[in-house]
């Protein structure tokens, strides 16, 4: 049963993951590790929700994880199925390069 | 006379030129030269017959009614208090006197021009624009509104355009027509403004009913047909400065009309039009609407002694500048025109000193002698194929024995010797002794133009007919066909024993115009009628002024007819240089015109063009640039690189729930 | 047991910069299976059987594999060297800093979470009371709770039974949409994937080169 | 007046047609055509017995300002907004040219050359339902929906079927005139706001005029005591500038030379003959009735916008070369002294506007048409190139110079009787304005002879040498604009006398403010029916 005094550590780690793996996403050129980043992300929000589920124990937050590991796992074959769709046509692996979008 | 038969004669005399312009203009050309030629002639005939049935009606009407007023249908009611406005028609000595002028000279004329049009293919379209004229004089002249008047008035200047403009292919015509048409909407619009400050200020006291006082204070009457100002004018104010203001304006539109000056420039250059219309329009009939005008409203003008007087004054004024001018000119058409401007400027004189008989005699006599100088200059130009200047001509008289006797009985009749003109001008001037501003002077100026009258118009005698051919064309000239000759010889004879008929058996005093007009000019209401002068003066008058012409037809008989003294230098004497190179040169008065007003109004329009516009759309500019700078600092913002994008949503999600964070814990 | 979850958490925040910051692919990626696997470790401390479970076999298991295997196929052996003094850097450190310092202060003293509403019990947050409904039991006026759970049954009952019966009475609509969403992805993937070129081709030669990597093709 | 809903069926009749447009299939130019064509001659059948209605029966409606032909029903009942329909003397005649005009336009379109036909013609009848709502409606709300809904397909007309430089011409019309509408919107809830405050929840005309604003302090600057202008003159202001933008006075006309250079031709023969003029009877229907006292403050502005309208409408007809220009400037000369007449705020003034309106729409019409056959023939639009085209286009020549005289208010023509009543309108509120109208007429004559004279006369130049003569067709066009022209000249007295049962009641309410308010009796009115002997 988490403890009032540690919910508050488990909360921190769960923030600092998240920024992180933002952090990851902004610096990292290789779209892999960006998606990997992104995985660290959603990972953060599951471990900030079991802690929530325990603190206030009511196994939604549990449920919650749950759904969100889906939705993980559903949007990383598609992503890597985009990735190598985009990158295997001798696009070096570089997310500035894909820049058409600019005005 | 009774209203309803007046409107029926008025009806057809408008209706059967309106018809010939018609018929010639749309289906003339379709039927061909035959069906033009009678269609046109016939119209003005049927509308003279008209004309004279109209004339004996009015001479037999007893003499209390002869003028009766007709209403034709109701051209426009705006209400009670407002413009309301009919479209009626008088017929009175006046304007019977007119239409006969009109009907008759122009009955002549088309006959003339039926042979002078034979091998223009314009002719269809010259009868209908002539037709029309005839149309536009007789509802000028017949008008009882102003506002039918103003219409009438627009229609003799349209027709006139069309006619000056005729032979469109020439530059010099078109804009000639064009110079015309805007001097003439100059008059057009003190017209338009005399009758709004009629209509606003003429006031009567309304008819009191027999029992109940009324307090007799003056209402408005808000109308604008000629009886009922002519009948309320004293309402305006006797010298008051508004009726002088309305009597110039009034003389402003008969200036513009009759090329008094400043408006006469247009004059000349309206030669550039076919000869008939010459003829026709600028010197019997569309010239002298003016003197008609101020002789219709006489009843202002003699209320209004100042305007009356500066008419008076610009009348001579023009007609010593016209007669000064017309010594240097060449071309044939340019000096009759120029004669033309310095009669009606005597007339305009006449009318102006309130000699309004004489004025409209000197009128009548002037359209034939006129009309038939113009038609007999046509002869010669047709003779000697289209050669307008007379430099060019000489020795004619032998080639054209009978146009060269009926210009001799028509520079007579101008000069004034023996035939019309002596009769008119001499009783107008006699008028002019006792009447009018400073009386005499105005007189011993008259003497002077009779003089000029006389040099002009044998000079143009002289270098015409006598003399030598001076040019192949002349050498081999040849009189005319008949259907242009006879007209000529019919306004030879008109011009001939008019004056005697209306005058007999004494060369001066009551003539029979006089007789017949004065009901018109002593109606009620109208005010004092000019002094005619006493016996022996008159005849002194008539004698001086007799002489007069004649000293000025000696002189021009010895220079250009028996050169005794060398045409070319009679007037290049060193000092005299100025005097024919101004002459010569219309005293300048076209390039002063076009310095003053016409060059400006350009530059001025085009600099608008070029700064106007754009000045005023700077605003809308202003409003699109701002606009498209305010957008340009946001597109720096689209890198197009996910990163960036990224960074973006991190920066909000961390702002954001800082935010919350620090809400939800000041909340607590 | 409070020890452990420190350190727990510690190494999974250790691995977790492993993952951002290591200059080969391969290596973010064999962090990133750590990190995972530790965050699996935390939930099983806290009581999360099932998600520890699902944890393990999802993520570790297939996401991870699926990485490598990716990573394996596109550039074994790229280099990447992480930007570090891009101007993005610093924002992103200024973040983790304010982002993480915030969560704890609020987590300190309970702003996170509104315990007014469970003490005097007044409706809050669209007039849905948290857990104290839960506490005593009558549901009958919340309709997302369909049977409530004793005080820290979560903890006590087998936290497997508990979790599976949410999911498969109050949130089947959800677990259905989810198997929707799978079922999408997977028909995406296969899409994605298929060598016939849709479009204009973009480059030949790297046409030859998928060829010549791939093991013999299908048709 | 049997119940039928006759203004209902006016303003729906073209919408119809544009529907019934979309059935027939695109490549059928001729039925197309025909059924345009047909929906346009219905329309002024329609409208025709609606003008004869105005102009025998006597006016209903107890309002200061009697109406024919009343239809009203609730639209919006919580804002009050009602779907209010009325003809009177005043809209009576610019209805009638709207028809007329659109039934000109109808027959002038190119059935070959326009691509989309269908949609060309659909937005031409959007435009006439438009055009005749704004000019029949008495609800505030709904006059602005139609005010605004005219400019959706006039865009799309001159955004698609406009030549070289049209997009930027569009443009500028655009911003123009949503700029001014907006504004007028922000008046029109003000004045909805008055009445609310005053008990009435209504945008309609009638009870609006019932109860006038009452006399108000100007509103203090922000932080300061200058009182600026009253709320009253800020509302008439807006409604002013939108009119003034629509019925182009001079510092807001810029848009409407580019404009009129890039329309296609029958796009410009109604825009220029019907939607330029719903700014003059924007300012006579509300600005004048609703605004009484504004109006009369601002009277000396007003008046001189006028006339810098007339004289520099004219200064520039004078200098322009490209022939669609000089009759864009002359169109604005006009129109600047139609705002005169408005602007004079006595009857004979309001009277000549109104007749001067349905006489510019003719004369306007007929330029653009001459202008449109030449320059289809021609192939330029150039003066300096033109010349000579009387020896090849004689019946052209007949149409144009009656058009042309028109235009330069001969007397005799229908240009006149406008002119005439204007300046004596404008003689009465003050001289100088006549004296410098009659300027207008002389620079009018000018540039007209100019441009007729610079077209029709002088020798036949490269350009008009091969050129024919008018087809039949085209005559037919040309012919009514010119019998008209001479007909109204010459008797324009029903045109005067429909506008004269109306105007009493606009000219009460504009003095409104000087003296309380007379509602004009019955007697009053029908002493204008009976003609004079």
């Amino acid at each position: 049963m988490l403890s009032q005094a540690m919910f508050p550590w488990l909360l921190l780690t769960a923030a600092f993951l998240f920024t992180l793996g933002a952090l990851g996403v902004l610096i990292r050129r290789n779209p892999l590790v960006v998606f990997m980043c992104i995985e660290l992300m959603l990972n953060a929000v599951n471990l900030a929700l079991v802690g929530y589920s325990s603190y206030l124990n009511s196994e939604e937050g549990q449920v919650f994880a749950f759904m969100v590991i889906v939705v993980a796992a559903a949007e990383v074959v598609v992503g890597l199925g985009l990735l190598t769709r985009v990158f295997s046509i001798g696009r070096e692996l570089d997310v500035d390069d894909l820049d058409e979008m600019k005005q | 006379m009774n209203a309803s038969t007046a409107a029926l004669l008025a009806g057809l005399v408008l209706l059967f030129p309106l018809a010939g312009s018609a018929l010639c203009g749309l289906i003339g050309p379709v039927l061909g030269r035959r069906f033009v030629n009678l269609a046109g002639t016939l119209s003005i005939g049927a509308a003279f017959v008209v004309t004279l049935v109209i004339f004996v009606q009015v001479l037999g009407a007893a003499s209390g009614h002869q003028s009766t007023t007709a209403t034709l249908w109701n051209w426009l009611n705006l209400g009670p208090g407002n413009l309301n406005v009919s479209v009626d028609i008088t017929i009175d000595q006046l304007s019977v006197l007119m239409l006969l002028v009109i009907t008759g000279v122009g009955l002549l004329i088309h006959v003339y021009s039926v042979g002078y049009m034979e091998h223009d293919p314009g002719a269809a379209r010259f009868f209908s624009y002539m037709n029309f004229f005839i149309f536009s004089m007789a509802l000028l002249v017949l008008a009882a509104n102003m506002v039918i008047l103003i219409i009438g008035w627009a229609a003799v200047a349209l027709s006139s355009y069309l006619l000056i403009g005729f032979w469109y292919e020439r530059e010099s015509a078109v804009l000639a027509a064009r110079k015309a048409f805007i001097t003439q909407v100059i008059g057009d619009v003190a017209l338009v403004i005399a009758a709004i400050l009629i209509f606003v200020n003429l006031s009567a006291v309304p008819a009191c009913p027999p029992n109940e006082k009324c307090a007799g204070l003056p209402q408005a009457l808000h109308t604008l047909s000629l009886p009922q100002i002519f009948a309320h004018a004293s309402s305006l104010g006797v010298g008051s400065p508004l009726i002088t203001l309305i009597c110039i304006l009034l003389a402003v539109g008969a200036f513009a009309k009759s090329a008094q000056f400043p408006l006469h420039t247009w004059l000349p250059d309206a030669m550039e039009g076919p000869t008939p219309v010459s003829a026709l329009i600028h010197a019997a009939t569309m010239v002298t609407a003016g003197v008609y005008l101020i002789a219709r409203f006489h009843s202002l003008f003699d209320l209004a002694p100042i305007a009356s007087g500066m008419v008076a004054c610009v009348g001579m004024g023009t007609a010593v500048m016209a007669g000064f001018i017309a010594l240097s000119q060449v071309d044939i058409k340019r000096v009759i025109a120029y004669s033309t401007m310095s009669q009606i400027g005597l007339m305009i004189f006449a009318v102006g000193i309130g000699a309004y008989a004489a004025g409209m005699y000197q009128f009548l006599l002037h359209a034939f002698f006129k009309a038939l100088l113009f038609l007999a200059a046509g002869n010669v130009i047709h003779a000697v194929h289209d050669e307008q200047d007379i430099r060019e001509m000489g020795g004619l008289d032998s080639r054209m024995r009978v146009t060269a006797w009926c210009f001799l009985v028509g520079s007579l009749a101008l000069a004034g010797f023996l035939f019309a003109g002596m009769f008119s001008k001499e009783d107008l001037l006699g008028f002019g002794m006792i009447n009018g501003p400073g009386s005499p002077a105005l007189y011993i100026v008259g003497i002077g133009v009779n003089v000029l009258t006389g040099l002009y118009a044998f000079r143009l005698y002289g270098t015409t007919f006598r003399g030598e051919p001076r040019s192949e064309a002349a050498r081999n000239a040849h009189e005319s066909k008949a259907v242009m000759l006879w007209p000529v010889v019919i306004l030879a004879g008109l011009s001939a024993l008019a004056g005697w008929i209306l005058q007999w058996p004494v060369a001066f005093g009551p003539h029979l115009i006089d007789a017949f007009l004065n009901p018109v000019f002593t109606s009620p209401g109208s005010g004092p009628i000019a002094k005619a002068p006493q016996l022996w003066p008159g005849v002194l008058g008539f004698v001086i002024g007799l002489t007069c012409s004649l000293i000025g037809i000696a002189i021009a008989l010895r220079i250009w007819v028996r050169h005794d003294l060398d045409p070319s230098r009679a007037l290049a004497r060193p000092g005299l240089r100025l005097l024919p190179r101004l002459s010569f040169n219309k005293l300048y008065f076209d390039e002063l015109y076009d310095t003053l007003l016409v060059r400006p109004t350009r530059a001025l329009g085009r600099g608008l063009r070029r700064v106007g516009d754009p000045v005023m759309d700077s605003w809308i500019k202003g409003v699109s640039d701002v606009a498209t700078d305010f957008s340009s600092v946001f597109r720096s913002v689209q890198t197009g690189l996910i990163r960036d994008y990224a960074s973006y949503m991190v920066l909000f999600v961390v702002i954001f729930t800082i935010g919350v964070m620090l809400a939800a814990g000041l909340a607590r | 047991m409070n020890v452990l979850l420190a350190i727990l958490l510690i190494l999974a925040a250790i691995s977790a910069l492993g993952v951002v910051f290591s200059s080969k692919t391969i290596y973010s990626a064999l962090s990133l299976v750590l990190t995972v696997a530790l965050l699996a470790a935390v939930f099983l401390v806290l009581n999360a059987q099932f998600l520890f479970v699902v944890q393990l076999i999802v993520y570790a298991g297939a996401v991870m594999v699926l990485f490598v295997f990716i990573i394996a196929l596109l550039d074994p052996a790229a280099e990447d060297r992480p930007r570090i003094f891009d101007l993005r850097l610093i924002l992103g450190v200024l973040a983790v800093a304010g982002l993480c310092t915030a969560v704890f202060v609020a987590a300190r003293n309970d702003v996170t979470y509104d315990t007014s509403c469970t003490t005097q019990a007044v409706t809050c947050m669209h007039g849905y009371t948290v857990g104290s409904l839960a506490a005593t039991g009558d549901n009958t006026a919340d309709p997302f709770h369909t049977f409530g759970f004793p005080e820290n049954a979560v903890n006590r009952a087998g936290n497997v039974q508990t979790v599976a019966n949410q999911i498969f009475h109050t949130y089947v609509l959800p677990f259905e949409i989810t198997s929707l969403l799978l079922l999408v992805a997977a028909v995406g993937a296969v899409y994605l994937t298929r060598r016939v070129a849709v479009g204009p081709r973009r480059d030949p030669q790297a046409e030859e080169r998928w060829r010549d990597d791939l093991v013999e093709g299908g048709e | 007046m049997n119940g039928f809903p006759w203004l209902t069926a006016i303003l729906l009749l073209p919408a119809a047609g544009a529907l019934i447009l979309q059935v027939i299939p695109g490549k059928a130019a001729d039925l197309i055509k025909g059924v345009t064509v047909m929906v346009a001659a219905a329309e002024v059948v329609l409208v025709a017995i609606v003008v004869h209605g105005v102009a025998t029966t006597s006016a209903i409606g107890g309002g200061p300002l009697p109406m024919h032909y009343v239809e009203q029903a609730s639209w919006i009942p919580a804002i009050g907004a009602s779907y209010h329909l009325g003809v009177d003397g005043v809209s009576a005649w610019i209805l009638a040219l709207n028809a007329g005009v659109f039934l000109l336009g109808a027959l002038v379109v190119p059935r070959r050359s326009t691509e989309r036909l269908k949609l060309f013609c659909g937005l031409m009848l959007l435009a006439e339902a438009a055009t005749t709502g704004v000019l029949i409606s008495l609800d505030l709300l709904l006059f602005y929906v139609f005010w605004e809904g005219m400019l959706i397909p006039l865009y799309f007309l001159l955004a698609f079927y406009g030549n070289e430089n049209r997009g930027r011409a569009t443009l500028k019309f655009v911003i123009y005139t949503v700029a001014g509408s907006l504004l007028m919107l922000l008046a029109i809830l003000y004045l909805h706001f008055q009445a609310l405050a005053g008990g009435h929840n209504t945008f309609d005309l009638e009870v609006l005029l019932q109860n006038p604003l009452p006399v108000q302090t100007g509103v203090a600057l922000p932080f300061t005591t200058i009182p600026t202008l009253s709320p009253a003159m800020f509302a008439f202001l807006a409604f002013a500038l939108a009119f003034a933008i629509k019925l182009p006075m001079v510092p807001f006309h810029t848009w409407l030379p580019d404009l009129y250079e890039s329309a296609p031709a029958p796009v410009l023969v109604f825009f220029a003959g019907v939607v330029s003029k719903m700014g003059a009877y924007g300012f006579i229907r509300f600005g004048i009735t609703l605004f009484s006292g504004p109006v009369h403050q601002l009277q000396p502005l007003l008046v001189a916008l006028a006339i810098l309208s007339i004289l520099y409408g004219a200064m520039m007809a004078l200098s322009q070369t490209d022939l669609k220009r000089i009759v864009a400037y002359a169109s604005i000369s006009h129109l600047g002294f139609i705002a005169l007449g408005i602007f004079s705020l006595d009857q004979n003034g309001i009277d000549g506007a109104v007749i001067q309106i349905l006489n510019h729409g003719i004369i306007i019409a007929g330029l653009f048409l001459v202008v449109g056959v030449v320059e289809a023939r021609t192939g330029t639009r150039d003066i300096r190139e033109l010349g000579g085209l009387q020896k090849r286009m004689p019946w052209l020549y007949v149409f144009f110079l009656v058009i042309t005289l028109g235009a330069l208010g001969l007397p005799g023509t229908n240009g006149f009787v406008g002119e005439v009543t204007i300046m004596l309108g404008a003689f009465q509120y003050f001289w100088l304005l006549a004296v410098l109208a009659g300027l207008g007429v002389l620079l009018a004559s000018w540039y007209m002879l100019r441009m007729h004279q610079g077209m029709m006369h002088g020798p036949v130049r490269a350009v008009t040498e091969k050129v024919q003569d008018l087809r039949f067709r085209e005559g037919l066009v040309l012919a009514p604009l010119a019998v008209l022209i001479v007909l109204l000249g010459v008797f324009p007295h029903p045109v005067g006398t429909v506008a004269a049962q109306a105007v009493p009641g606009y000219v009460t309410l504009a003095d409104a403010s000087q003296h309380p308010v007379v509602v004009p009796t019955v007697a009053h009115v029908s002493a204008l029916t009976e003609v004079e002997p």
